[in-house]
């Protein structure tokens, strides 16, 4: 696989201008996601209106393809349901693993479809799905969601 | 031969080149293999090796009298003695086989540590471990109620005499340092802080899972109570390792895994132990493995210390200086290129190290990011994780050159225009 | 291939003389080997696979971001899927590779046992253990001031319902035993005692060194809560073994040895641990060796534990029969040749079973002699020491018939006049 | 090596008939010698008088080799001093490892001897020394040496 194409072509972008990153002022949802081997490190901020994800942040630092995927993650989930944020998740996971390949799933997932190839990089697998997985956790558990004085540390 | 050449040394005719056909693997491709820290690659004499114990003396040694084991024992514990020499010891019963250092570690933690020290006591290691020579000791200061406590190096990654002096007191019942850091390179006193902790009354382990493939060792010389190595780093196969232990201190050692051939009597109650060093081999050894270390060993030897270190300082010397043209990397360790053992660790402004070795892969360089099993020393150095590269004397001058030119073009890849 | 045949079942038209060609040692002069209850032999493949890693993924796994890393990393985690489907587990998490059964079981005593038994507690194995799973749970019941109780086998080496029913109360832990005699070659009733074991809240311990190569082994049947086996019984290389643990279990257990690649974070006071398998493998894996365990159970698939049991039960009926018209031998467990595993454990009338070891070697005959790391055995049997012939699938009649006429003249040798 | 024709030749028969196995009525001195890996388990028994042996007994179990071993020792211990006792059995150990090969040094141990071949085979030398060994503690480590009803449990 070209690795260098992706970060030219996607990663770099989001990694290097980030749309979503920053502090969000009183979040409903904050939750912290960690890659121990790699060091990756996120704090995920939602606001939730409704059922509706209003808005994401993330703030912490990681590799270009932990904080590139989260910032297009926040991309695509502003605006769904909390519902379809979760099955989106399943999506991009899925594909990552492998195990989603047809077009027409993946489309949903728009731009965040061009870390597809991740699932040939094993070892990059765990910074891709960072984002979607702490997002995932916090709308499923939301009593793990503290605020984020709390969870930041 | 010359007069000159003579004079010179052989190693200083010899390439590494002379070595690269007996690794199959460097032939393959265009890889560049500097990852060597974590692992070696293993020449044909050491699968070859193997191979011919599987087919000729395959048995279970130590305990069978026909033949295949008998042959089996041998060869297994001629691998003992040739270890034994090759690090100085006394004899060999002082060479324990085990799978790896961190198992040497652990065995000397479990079975010496759990019974010599006591609350109030304290472990003296330095910031630089390797998670192996830190969390056996988390665990007897935690189940013993001892302290441990930390050396720090300077900014050149010493641990200067000042450091050792102050730290190490009367109260050290244990004092473990790495012979070589695996992630400065960086040759640590060992000799020094032995013979001062020796004065304190402590006992002495040193880690030399990073030495023993780039330098001399000689126990007795550095007067090491327990010296502990891995197979794997010096070209022979996984899953063998050794732990030396002055006898002495062997002797008055409880067993640390029980089993089959470590034992003497057994009866329904108890059992009494077998003489050193099967009293901590416990199991079906691995005959096999051994005699593979036996073979890396004496390749090792025929290649020498001498042009090992030349080939590594040349090495070392060439990426340093490059590097240091490349004003966003910062190389972590010594200034001088000569104490870094062939290894190289550095960060680069706003690349993460994951994406400098992804990057790098793409071109087939191969090199370490991460924490390197040492994550007290990276939040000492501030880093959370770093890239690292490691050369052995199997690597060339035009492979560090390449690496130079795809490691300058990373920052472009990662969207910068330097 | 006709009606007669496919119904007859393949095994049926296989020979050992199928397979001795991919045994190099096998071809090598006129040995017979017949101590596969001690270590079998390895085919080429298993040889080839491990040379294969070397030459072409040889890195240190499960940390390396570059292809060989991720390569060998692969391999490494393809072999634990195998060996979890070869025994039936849930999950590949619930494979842990150490180095042999020994250390297997010391893993469970030490992070299992010492944590959970207690004083008054009872640990319950039988008298026909090994050593290895003996010595251990000595240790933890010393320590834990626990009680070891011996289940005792009846003339015909079975555990009888009526004796771990008896023996096996609320008071009892750990029920750990051995699934096939290394000296009887008996099968015991593992999963009956599991089931009561588990109804009296035990938690069960299997050790599969024997079982593992002879009969099929589906862990989530016998309801094994641990069972353990060793790579070089099955025709892997040394140095490679695996404990199987549930799920449940495992999680929450302590670590046992500790260092680098079982952790998430340590700090200069703590540690937090991996996740499983990962958890309880400290230290750089020995990835080839994985790589030549999964080999080997492809090759023994290959041959089928049909073929297997078919042929060691022709060479076990064959030998006894033979056996049993020298009035001078004695065999021990059951008379039954088909509940043997190949194994026949036997004493000759005025001959020490070293010497006849040693007088069948002049003839290339390899049998081992001794205590067969089961003392206590030995002591309930009355024997100090025993011979033992065990055979593997590659073994032939004609060996066996070899064999018989070697070993009808060793009282002769020894200056009987029969 | 003919291990068979050792035993024929030498071995059986004093394995078969040991002239020096049995009991002896109080020996001054008494030790016992096992090795646990095979089982030999041997109790020699030295009457000893003015510094010579004046007898030398054996009671036990084990292989052949040992058996026969310790006999053939008996017979030529008696009748020599303690000193020349233990450097009889310095003669034969050095025999036994292969490091004393001279013929002149080993007519001295006489027919023992012939247990020479023994050190091309590793697994049984410690068959072969047992009896020596045992002989060499007791001289030299006198205080070891109890009587037999307490050192013959
Ligand atoms: C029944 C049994 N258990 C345990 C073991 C120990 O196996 P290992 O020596 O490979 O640890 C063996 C083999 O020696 C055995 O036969
Ligand atoms: C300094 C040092 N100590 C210990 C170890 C642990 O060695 P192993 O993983 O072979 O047990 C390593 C290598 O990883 C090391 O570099």
């Amino acid at each position: 696989m070209d690795l260098k194409g992706l970060y030219r072509e996607i990663v770099n972008e989001h990694n290097l201008r980030p749309v979503h990153k920053g502090e969000m002022e009183n979040p409903d949802l904050v939750l912290r996601g960690v890659n121990p081997s790699c060091g990756d490190d996120i704090t995920l901020q939602l606001k939730v209106v409704d059922g509706v994800i209003d808005d994401a942040m993330f703030s912490g630092s990681g590799c270009a393809i932990s904080q590139a995927s989260v910032d297009m993650m926040a991309d695509q989930i502003i605006g769904r349901s909390k519902e379809d944020a979760i099955k989106l998740a399943g999506t991009f996971m899925g594909m990552i693993k492998g195990e989603i390949k047809e077009e027409e799933q993946l489309e949903e997932l728009d731009e965040a479809a061009a870390l597809q190839d991740i699932s040939h990089m094993p070892a990059r697998v765990k910074c891709a799905v960072l984002g979607w997985k702490t997002m995932q956790e916090m709308l499923e558990h939301p009593e793990k969601a503290g605020s984020v004085s709390t969870e930041g540390e | 031969m010359s007069k000159e050449r003579k004079k010179a040394g052989k190693s200083d005719y010899m390439t590494p080149e002379d070595f690269r056909k007996d690794f199959p693997i460097l032939g393959k491709g265009d890889y560049i293999y500097f990852d060597n820290a974590a692992t070696s690659q293993r020449p044909t004499a050491v699968v070859d090796a193997i191979k011919d114990f599987y087919e000729n003396s395959n048995a279970n040694p130590l305990r069978g009298l026909y033949d295949w084991s008998v042959d089996a024992t041998e060869r297994y514990e001629h691998a003992r003695q040739v270890v034994a020499d090759f690090i100085g010891a006394a004899s060999a019963e002082e060479i324990i086989f085990t799978r790896n250092t961190t198992e040497s570690m652990n065995l000397v933690a479990y079975s010496y540590g759990l019974s010599n020290v006591n609350e109030g006591d304290e472990v003296v290691i330095t910031v630089m471990e390797h998670h192996s020579n830190i969390l056996p000791w988390q665990m007897v200061c935690r189940e013993k109620k001892a302290k441990l406590i930390y050396l720090e190096p300077d900014e050149e990654g010493v641990i200067t005499e000042a450091e050792y002096k102050s730290k190490i007191t009367d109260k050290a019942k244990i004092v473990s340092i790495g012979h070589v850091s695996n992630v400065f390179g960086i040759t640590n006193p060992v000799k020094e802080i032995a013979a001062y902790a020796h004065e304190k009354g402590a006992t002495v382990v040193m880690d030399g899972a990073q030495a023993a493939p780039h330098i001399p060792v000689n126990v007795q010389e550095l007067d090491a109570d327990f010296y502990a190595l891995s197979g794997h780093k010096l070209m022979a196969p996984m899953g063998i390792g050794v732990l030396y232990g002055k006898k002495a201190i062997l002797e008055n050692m409880k067993p640390f895994l029980t089993g089959g051939e470590m034992i003497e009597y057994v009866t329904r109650e108890d059992a009494t132990y077998a003489e050193l060093p099967h009293k901590f081999e416990a199991g079906t050894v691995n005959a096999a493995g051994a005699v593979g270390l036996e073979a890396a060993i004496k390749y090792l030897q025929k290649v020498g210390f001498d042009f090992i270190s030349k080939q590594e300082e040349k090495l070392t010397v060439r990426m340093m200086e490059g590097m240091k043209k490349l004003s966003y990397i910062k190389i972590y360790g010594s200034s001088d290129p000569k104490k870094h053992s062939g290894i190289v660790t550095f960060t680069m402004d706003g690349v993460h190290p994951h994406d400098i070795s992804s990057v790098l892969n793409d071109d087939h360089v191969c090199v370490r990011a991460g924490h390197h099993c040492a994550q007290p020393l990276m939040q000492f150095i501030g880093a959370g994780s770093t890239a690292r590269a490691s050369v052995y004397f199997y690597n060339t001058e035009e492979e560090v050159d390449r690496f130079l030119e795809h490691l300058s073009k990373v920052r472009a890849v990662m969207g910068y225009e330097d």
